[in-house]
Parts: structure tokens; sequence; C-alpha cells
């Protein structure tokens, strides 16, 4: 039963990919495309990667799809949707035929493999040394650390690499448009109703994070979706770019990760923990990062700022 | 057929798919859209290589997750850059192909 | 402490204080260019004993990721320090908070600058290929966006190109962790075999770093790129950026996996680096503007780069030349980015005095502004590998391998490709000491002419004291290095 | 037992196909973003049923997640009706344009 639900669910996936891909309509292809992360966060849970799916159902089914709907939104308004071409014939003959080299190779490749669970013995036999019960934690924020000290900071350099695009003359200003909606229509409801609820479930997924499935990254989603609900509904408004509350919101999961790291360098070793403090450092680390997540991810959607600041 | 085997060639043709939609199309957001099937598809090829008897190799999981975040800072970036390029009169082709056709 | 962590630590650091410090954020280029340098002399120091390394964290690979720095990383870093500090001095001059009005380029320039010397110094550093992947997209973020400081359209262009280079990496990578269950270059020296899964892993990695490094026929993104950002953008972009997916590639296969690689590869790496230095020489000639010369320029010189891998690698014995060859291409790689900092910065000056984009506008500014063109003449002279210069040293390590091994057209290409640099370049020259009158022009301040030549005496004093830097980058060298790739 | 669940589960995915049709066929955006959002509660249910039929109440978490971030791509879709994607179509927009004058 379940190899027929898995082989089912594989099926849709492709055809769901095929369809975002190769289909005619931007708007319909983003809509698979938000239908498709759903169901890879759904191929993840089948094989018991509850963080990873956690991870996908937030990210990429989530914010990925918002994300482009606002570029979908811009081209809209510039009238930059069409023309949506396809290659000359000549030219997709010769990709489909690379492309499908390229997919058996692979599938040549994949058959060739030992199999097996990795390291996964390893890691659970050293995780202990860091009081975590939750393996993937225990790489993402132990072994691996500095792996995900990049990541935090490459999340930040994207928000950096989005406000140079900045127009001349509005920096210092305020991203995305200033939203309404009717006060007792459904929109404005959806924002006051969610917001809580997602600010519950944010926090409630740091914390189960070091022994259950969750972390800083879904959880700093998770936050950022609260937030921005609350800025579609026009119940809030995004901050100024130069605003110092918010540079700190950006900063203090970064900075305190590479503080960390930088008292470890003086000490022992680049990102070691103090000894017996493995835990209660972890979870602020954490609960710092999964802040400035939110925040870096909330203002990725906003874009850059489109309105003079001081102006409210 | 096991679950490990049946995802992972599931990401390979994920892979080929994207690859094929990254090149036969040329609208950037399609451009976007194919990175990001792609993407998904190498992870699931990790994710499911590392999958045996119900449990996952926790060193790709994390890795993953490192890899999606990493994805959707590339994509957030890149969906702002279409926008202003849009803004300023550069249509919706990535000008790769602009030139080539 | 230890100044390996310190040169990853201090690039992060500074582009998080420079973020949070806003307009003041610029002036930090004063304080992290001298403590950069600094730190990449001590540990120059270090490995010129021996070379270092150590687990992040304490925990050994597979579980962990390792960093070490040996000669090569070493003489790396200490070029990116001295060549990154001088290039955000000079663009003290550009992305300097003006008195009236803040821009967006003031304020991301300088976290943007921070966050390429992190990544690249990161790259240098790393021993881990999932770690060098979160690494190199760093770079690709940061050098989009200085990129797009210049022209959206052609930051687009080599948005896209990067893209797909980055996938092809990461699933290059995810298949060397199924076939080896590690991630780590040392382990993978000594389990990677010569099958299937290793092989296509080998070229979805190559193939994607070629992309990122813009080795001809993938170059079509740089030249736009590269010649349409502002000078000191294009700098970073031309002397930092592709070297560091290149310095990817050396490593990847001189120190992971020696012993797979076939005498085919080597030739294939080699014959596209051949074809790009004639293309790109004869696109540079063929060039009406400065800017789009000189990264004309970088791809023809990135050939260059690939020439290592047939001569250091090709023979099924071990070589005598190859390590002439693998230090000729890493020299010739270090001289390269003084000169084309230097280049950039240079040409970026003229452009600005003589308010033109093309050659024929430089008309006499040699007697209006001599030591910029001079600084430009001095790193041409790099560039086309006349002694004394670390191209000329470079160049001629790699021609006595090529000699060598017998290698008459790789030989043959350097030669030409020689001349060609010689014509292409001579035409600015020419220009610039063309003519009677001298044009009257907005005089450069002249710490800021001095910038672009202390970088070019540097690609000259490589060549002049070649015997040093000879010697540093084989410091813990790989036996590959020595012997030859298998 | 076990079986039951991903029978269950199973039969949300062949009327996930279903639901398919309607994002394909449209006509209008508002038909695919329905269909869209009707896959997501789709969604919900496979992965409560894999958290009951694989025993591992964890699962759940992801359904919560799904529901969550259902709502917020909603908000999203809904926001491209109006032109300047700021409006509420739910409003009158002149009306909301008196109420809050756009910069």
């Amino acid at each position: 039963m379940s190899l027929v639900f898995d082989i089912a669910l594989c099926a849709l996936i492709l055809g769901v990919a095929a369809m975002a891909l190769l289909g005619r309509g931007l708007f319909a292809s983003l809509a698979f495309f938000i239908v498709y992360g759903l169901l890879i966060a759904l191929a993840w849970l089948s094989l018991n990667a509850i963080d990873v799916a956690l991870a996908e159902a937030a990210i990429g089914a989530g914010v990925t799809g918002v994300l482009l709907i606002g570029a979908w939104q811009a081209l809209n308004a510039q009238s930059a949707l069409d023309p949506d071409p396809v290659a000359h014939w000549i030219t997709r003959v010769f990709a489909g035929l690379g492309c499908l080299a390229i997919g058996g190779l692979l599938a040549l490749a994949i058959l060739a493999m030992p199999g097996g669970t990795g390291l996964t013995t390893e890691v659970i036999d050293t995780q202990g040394q860091l009081d975590l019960g939750n393996s993937v934690t225990a790489v993402l924020l132990g072994f691996r650390a500095y792996d995900t000290l990049l990541e935090s900071i490459v999340l930040l350099a994207a928000l950096v690499a989005v406000w140079s695009l900045t127009p001349q003359g509005l920096w210092g200003g305020i991203p995305g448009p200033r939203h309404r909606t009717r006060p007792d229509g459904v929109m404005a409801s959806f924002g006051r109703l969610l917001p809580p609820a997602g600010l519950i479930a944010g926090v409630y997924l740091v914390w189960a994070g070091s022994d259950a499935p969750g972390g800083a990254f879904q959880a700093g989603t998770v936050l950022a979706a609260a937030w921005i609900l609350a800025v579609l509904a026009g119940l809030q408004d995004e901050p100024e770019v130069t605003s110092p509350l918010l540079r700190a919101a950006l900063l203090i999961g970064p900075a305190l990760f590479l503080l960390v790291g930088a008292v470890g360098a003086g000490f022992g070793g680049f990102l070691a923990y103090p000894e017996g403090f493995e835990k209660p450092v972890i979870l602020a680390i954490e609960y710092a990062l999964a802040l400035s997540i939110a925040a870096t991810l909330a203002l990725l959607v906003a874009g850059p700022p489109r309105r003079p600041g001081g102006a409210r | 057929m096991t679950p490990s085997l049946l995802y992972a060639l599931t990401g390979a043709g994920l892979i080929a798919l994207g690859l094929y939609g990254f090149v036969t199309r040329s609208h950037l957001i399609r451009r976007v859209l194919a990175f990001n099937v792609i993407g998904s598809g190498v992870f699931l090829v990790f994710g499911a290589l590392g999958h045996e008897g119900g449990i996952t190799d926790p060193v790709p999981q994390a890795l993953i997750i490192t890899g999606i975040v990493v994805a959707l800072s590339l994509t957030a970036f890149a969906a702002a850059m279409i926008a202003r390029y849009a803004e300023d009169g550069g249509g919706g082709l990535d000008p790769d192909a602009e030139d080539a056709g | 402490m230890s100044p390996l962590d310190t040169l990853i630590i201090a690039p992060l650091a500074f582009a998080l204080a420079s973020l949070g410090m806003g307009r003041r954020g610029a002036w930090l280029i004063v304080i992290a260019a001298p403590v950069m340098i600094a730190l990449a002399v001590w540990l120059c120091a270090q490995v010129w004993a021996a070379p270092v390394g150590h687990s992040v964290g304490g925990w050994a690979p597979p579980l962990g990721i390792a960093i070490r720095a040996d000669g090569l990383s070493a003489a790396f870093m200490l070029a990116t320090a001295v060549a990154a500090g001088l290039i955000g001095l000079f663009a003290l001059d550009e992305f300097a908070p003006p008195k009236d009005g803040e821009t967006a380029r003031s304020h991301t320039f300088w976290p943007l600058l921070y966050l390429l010397w992190a990544a690249v110094n990161a790259i240098f550093a790393s021993a881990d290929l999932f770690n060098l992947y979160v690494a190199l997209e760093l770079l690709t973020i940061a050098a989009v966006a200085l990129a797009g400081f210049g022209a959206l359209k052609a930051a687009l262009r080599y948005f896209m190109v990067a893209l797909l280079g980055s996938l092809s990496y990461l699933l290059g990578a995810v298949l060397i962790y199924a076939a080896y269950g590690t991630l780590d270059m040392g382990l993978l020296a000594q389990r990677a075999e010569a099958d299937l899964p290793t092989l296509l892993a080998a070229g979805f990695i190559t193939a994607g770093l070629i992309a990122k490094t813009a080795l001809f026929p993938l170059h079509g993104w740089l030249p736009p790129a590269h010649g349409s950002a502002p000078a000191p953008a294009s700098a970073l972009l031309s002397a930092l950026v592709v070297k560091a997916s290149f310095f990817i590639l050396l490593r990847f296969w001189f120190d992971a996996m020696p012993g797979i690689s076939g005498p085919e590869l080597a030739h294939l790496l080699g014959a596209l680096g051949a074809a790009a230095v004639i293309y790109g020489s004869v696109q540079a000639i063929r060039q009406t503007e400065l800017k789009p010369l000189v990264a004309y320029s970088t791809v023809a010189q990135l050939g260059y780069l690939f020439l290592v891998f047939p001569l250091a690698g090709a023979a099924d014995e071990a070589a005598p030349w190859a390590a002439g060859a693998w230090s000729g291409g890493v020299l010739h790689a270090l001289s390269h980015l003084f000169a084309k900092a230097a280049m950039f910065l240079a040409a970026g000056l003229m452009l600005r005095a003589a308010a033109t984009k093309t050659i024929g506008g430089l008309e006499g500014l040699a007697r209006a502004m001599p030591v910029t063109v001079f600084a430009f003449a001095v790193s041409a002279v790099s560039l086309m590998a006349l002694p004394p210069s670390g191209g000329f040293m470079a160049k001629y390590l790699l021609l006595t391998s090529a000699l060598a091994a017998g290698a008459w057209i790789y030989a043959a290409v350097m030669i030409a490709g020689g001349l060609l640099a010689a014509v292409y370049l001579f035409r600015p020259l020419a220009r610039a000491f063309a003519g009677k009158e001298t044009p009257v022009i907005v005089p450069t301040p002249r710490w800021l002419a001095a910038i672009p030549l202390a970088l070019a005496l540097l690609a000259s004093a490589l060549g002049l004291a070649s015997a040093g830097p000879y010697a540093f980058i084989q410091a813990g060298a790989p036996l590959a290095a020595e012997e030859g790739l298998k | 037992m076990d079986d039951v669940f991903l029978l269950a589960a199973l039969g949300i995915l062949v009327s996930i196909a279903g639901a398919l049709f309607r994002a394909w066929r449209g006509p209008t955006r508002a038909d695919r973003m329905m269909s869209a959002q009707l896959i997501g509660t789709g969604g919900v249910g496979v992965a409560i049923l894999l958290a009951a039929g694989r025993d591992a109440p964890a699962m759940l978490d992801v359904a919560l997640v799904f529901a969550l971030l259902a709502a917020f791509a909603a908000l999203a879709f809904v926001k491209t009706a109006t032109p300047d994607g700021a409006g509420d179509p739910e409003a009158d927009d002149t009306e909301a344009q008196d109420r809050e004058p756009a910069p």
C-alpha cells in the first residue's frame, strides 16, 4: 500500500512540475508551482524527513510562491508577462535529447549507488555530546554549524542585494505598497486572526526544534508569514529600511552566532561551544536566528523601497 | 523498487525536466521556476539516497534545509531583479535568449 | 586563536558592522584593510613553517567541516586582502556617503564588499564540498548585486548562468556524498575511484564551476557584466570572483580527485582554455570601448589557467614538468588578480577624466594623468607577459612545461596569446600617448591614482621576486601538483 | 490498520489530481487560485493521515504549517486581483482610495 501511495505521489509531482514549467500562462504556472511545493513536502513526509518537510512546506510552498506572485504582479503592471515564447522546435529536440541523456546518466548513477543510511549512526552516537534529541538540529547547529552560519549570512546578503536595487532617490524609504483593506472584510479579519496563531506556531517550532522536528529556519518562516499577513491586511506598514530597530532585528541572529563562533575561536576553536553549556547556547542562537530570519524574509518579500520614508 | 530508489529517480526526472524547461522557455519567471524545480530535484536525490527502512540520514536532511534557504535567497534576489528590470523597460525575457534570437 | 579562523570571521563581522552602522559604515574600510592584510601576513608566516588546518567546532570529518590553509590558500588570502583592501579604499571616492542625500549604493556597496571578501576567504579555506557550495552562493549574490550597479541587463544574464552553474555543482556534491559518505576533500582523496557515479559527479562539478569562471564557450555573460559595472566593482569581479571558482576547480582535481581524471578530460579543459585565449584576445582587439576590451582580456587570461590541467595532469606517468605547470598556473592567477584589478581601476579613472567610454577618446591622456596611465601600462606589461612581471614568470613556467611535455599546440597558443595581448593593449596605450596637446581634465586626487599603481607594481613584483612566491605556493602542495593527475 | 490510513491518503491524492484539472483549465485566475487552495487543504489531510499511518505525531506540525501558509498564499493570490496589488477586492476601490490616499 505504502509503495502505491509513493508511486502515485511521484507521478503527481512529475506531472505538476511539467505543467508548471511547460504549460501556457504564467499565472497558471505559479498556481502549479505552489501545488508542486506542497507535493514535495509530502514526499519528504513519506521519506520520514519531517524537518525537511517543514522547511519545504514553509519555504518552498509558501514564501517562494509568494515571492514569485510578487514578481508576476510587477511584470503584469509593466505588461511584461507577454511574450512567453517557446524555443524553436529544433532547439526543443536537442534540449530534449540532452536532458534525456543527463536524466538517463543520473538514473544509472543512482542505480549504482551503495545505498544505506550514510552517517546516521555516527550522528546518533555523537549528538548526545550536545544534549540534543533531534539529529537534524545536531547537524545544523552542532557538527555543521559553520554551514548554518554562512547560510544565515547568505539570507542577509540577499536582502542587501535586493536593497541595492532601490530606485534613485528612494533610499531610506518604505518597501512595498501601502495595503488597503475593508476594515470588516475577510482580509482584515484574516490579518487579525492569523498572526497571533503564526506567532505561537513559530515560537513552538523553535522550542520543539532541539528534540523534535522544527528549528530556527522553519520557525522564522512562519513568523515572517505572520508579519507579511499583517502587512497585506493593511494593519501594519513595513518599516523604513534605515530604521535602527529593523537593523537590530536583522542582525541579532547572525551577529550572536558569529560572536559565539569568535569566542570559540579565542578559546578552543572556531564555533566550539563552551563545554557543558552547549544546549543553552544553541537555543539562544536559534531564538535569535528565528527573529532575524523572520525579519529578513519579510523584507525580502516586500522588495526594495518603493515609497519615501517619514511620511506616515 | 524501494521508496529510496523511487524518490531518487523522481528527483533525477525533475532535474531533467527542469533543465529542459530552463533551456526551452526564456521568460525570466519561468527560468526562476525551473531553477527551483531543478533544485528540489537535486535535494530529492540527496535525501532519497540516504534513506533506508524508514530512516533518512540526518546529514543530508540538514544540508537540504540549508540548501532550501540558499535557494530561497537566490529566488528572492532574482524576483526583485526581474521586477526592477521590467520597470526599467527591459521586458520579461532573459537577455541572453533575446540576444541569441 | 588562529589567523585562519579570524580571516573567515573578520570579514563577516565587518559585513554585519557596516550594515548596522548605516552611513558611517563606509569608513570601516580604513580599519578593515590593514587588519585583513595583517591577518593574512600572519597566516602566511604560519603556513611558511607548516600548513595549518583544523575541524570547525572540533567535529572531525566526515561529520564536521575541516578548514585548512596550505601555501596556495594563504597566498590567495594575502593577495585577496591586499587587492580587496586597496579596491575598497579606492571605492571611498565613489561610494562614500554623499553630502546631500543618501543613495542605496553608498549603503549597500560596503556590506556587499565584505560579504564578497568573506565568501572568497571561506572558499580558500574550506575542504568541504557542501561548505564550498554555500560560500559560492554567498559569492554569487554579492557578485551579481555588484554587477547590477552597472547594468541590470548584464547582471541578470550573469545571474541566470550562475544559477544553473550552482545547481550543477550542487548535484555533483550530492552524488559524491551518496557514493562515498563524505564531502571532505581529504577523505575523498583516499576513497575516490573512477566509476560512473564519480565521473558523472566530477563532470557536474566541473561544468558548474566552468560556467562560473566564464571559460569559453560559457563566457558570454562576463564581458557585459564586468564591462559595465563601476570601476571598483569591475575590479572585484575580474580580480577575485572568477578566481574563486577556478580555485575550487584546482582543489577538486588536484586535492580531492587526483586519481580519477583521464587525459581526455584534462585535454578537453586545456582545449577550451586555448580556445578562450585566442577567442578572448581577438574579441578584445575588436572592441572600440575601453572597459569591454579589458573584460575580454579577462576571458583570454582565464583561458591560460585551464592549461594547467593538461600540462600538470595529462601524462600517464608522473611528469617532471607537472610542478612547474601547476605553479605557473597559480602564479598566473595571482599576477592576473593584481594586474586586472589595477587595470580596471586605472581604466575607470581614465574614462572618467576623459568623459568617454571609447578608446579614441583617450587621446593625450598620458600627459594629463601620467600616474594613472603608467599604472595601466605596468599592468599591461604583466598581462602581455613581458619581463619583469608576474605574468612573465607565470607564462614562462607554463611555456617551459608545455615544451618539456611536447605539447606544441599549447605552447603555440601561449605565444600567440602574448602577441595578441600586446596588440589589444597597445591600442589604448598608443591613444593615451598620441597627439601633442594635453587635454584639460578634472584632476584626480593623488591618493586615488596611487592605488592602481600600487596594484600594478605588485603584479610586477611577483615577477621580480619570483623565487619567494614560487616556493611559498608549493608549501603543502598536493602530491598531484608535483606528479600530475592520474 | 496502517494501510487504511494510507488508502485514504491515496484517495486524497486522486482527488488532488482532479483539482489539478481545474488549475489547468481555469479559465479565470480565481479558478486557478481556488484549485490551489483546495489542493492545500488536501495536503493538510494527507499529512494528518500519514501521521496516523506512520505513527509519527511530529508530522502533524507539518499539517499545521501547511494550514498557516496556505492562508498566506491565498492572501497573496487575492492581492493580484487589484491592479496595484495593494487593494482589497472586497472593498469598493474608489472608497478605499478616499480613505487611504495613494502616495
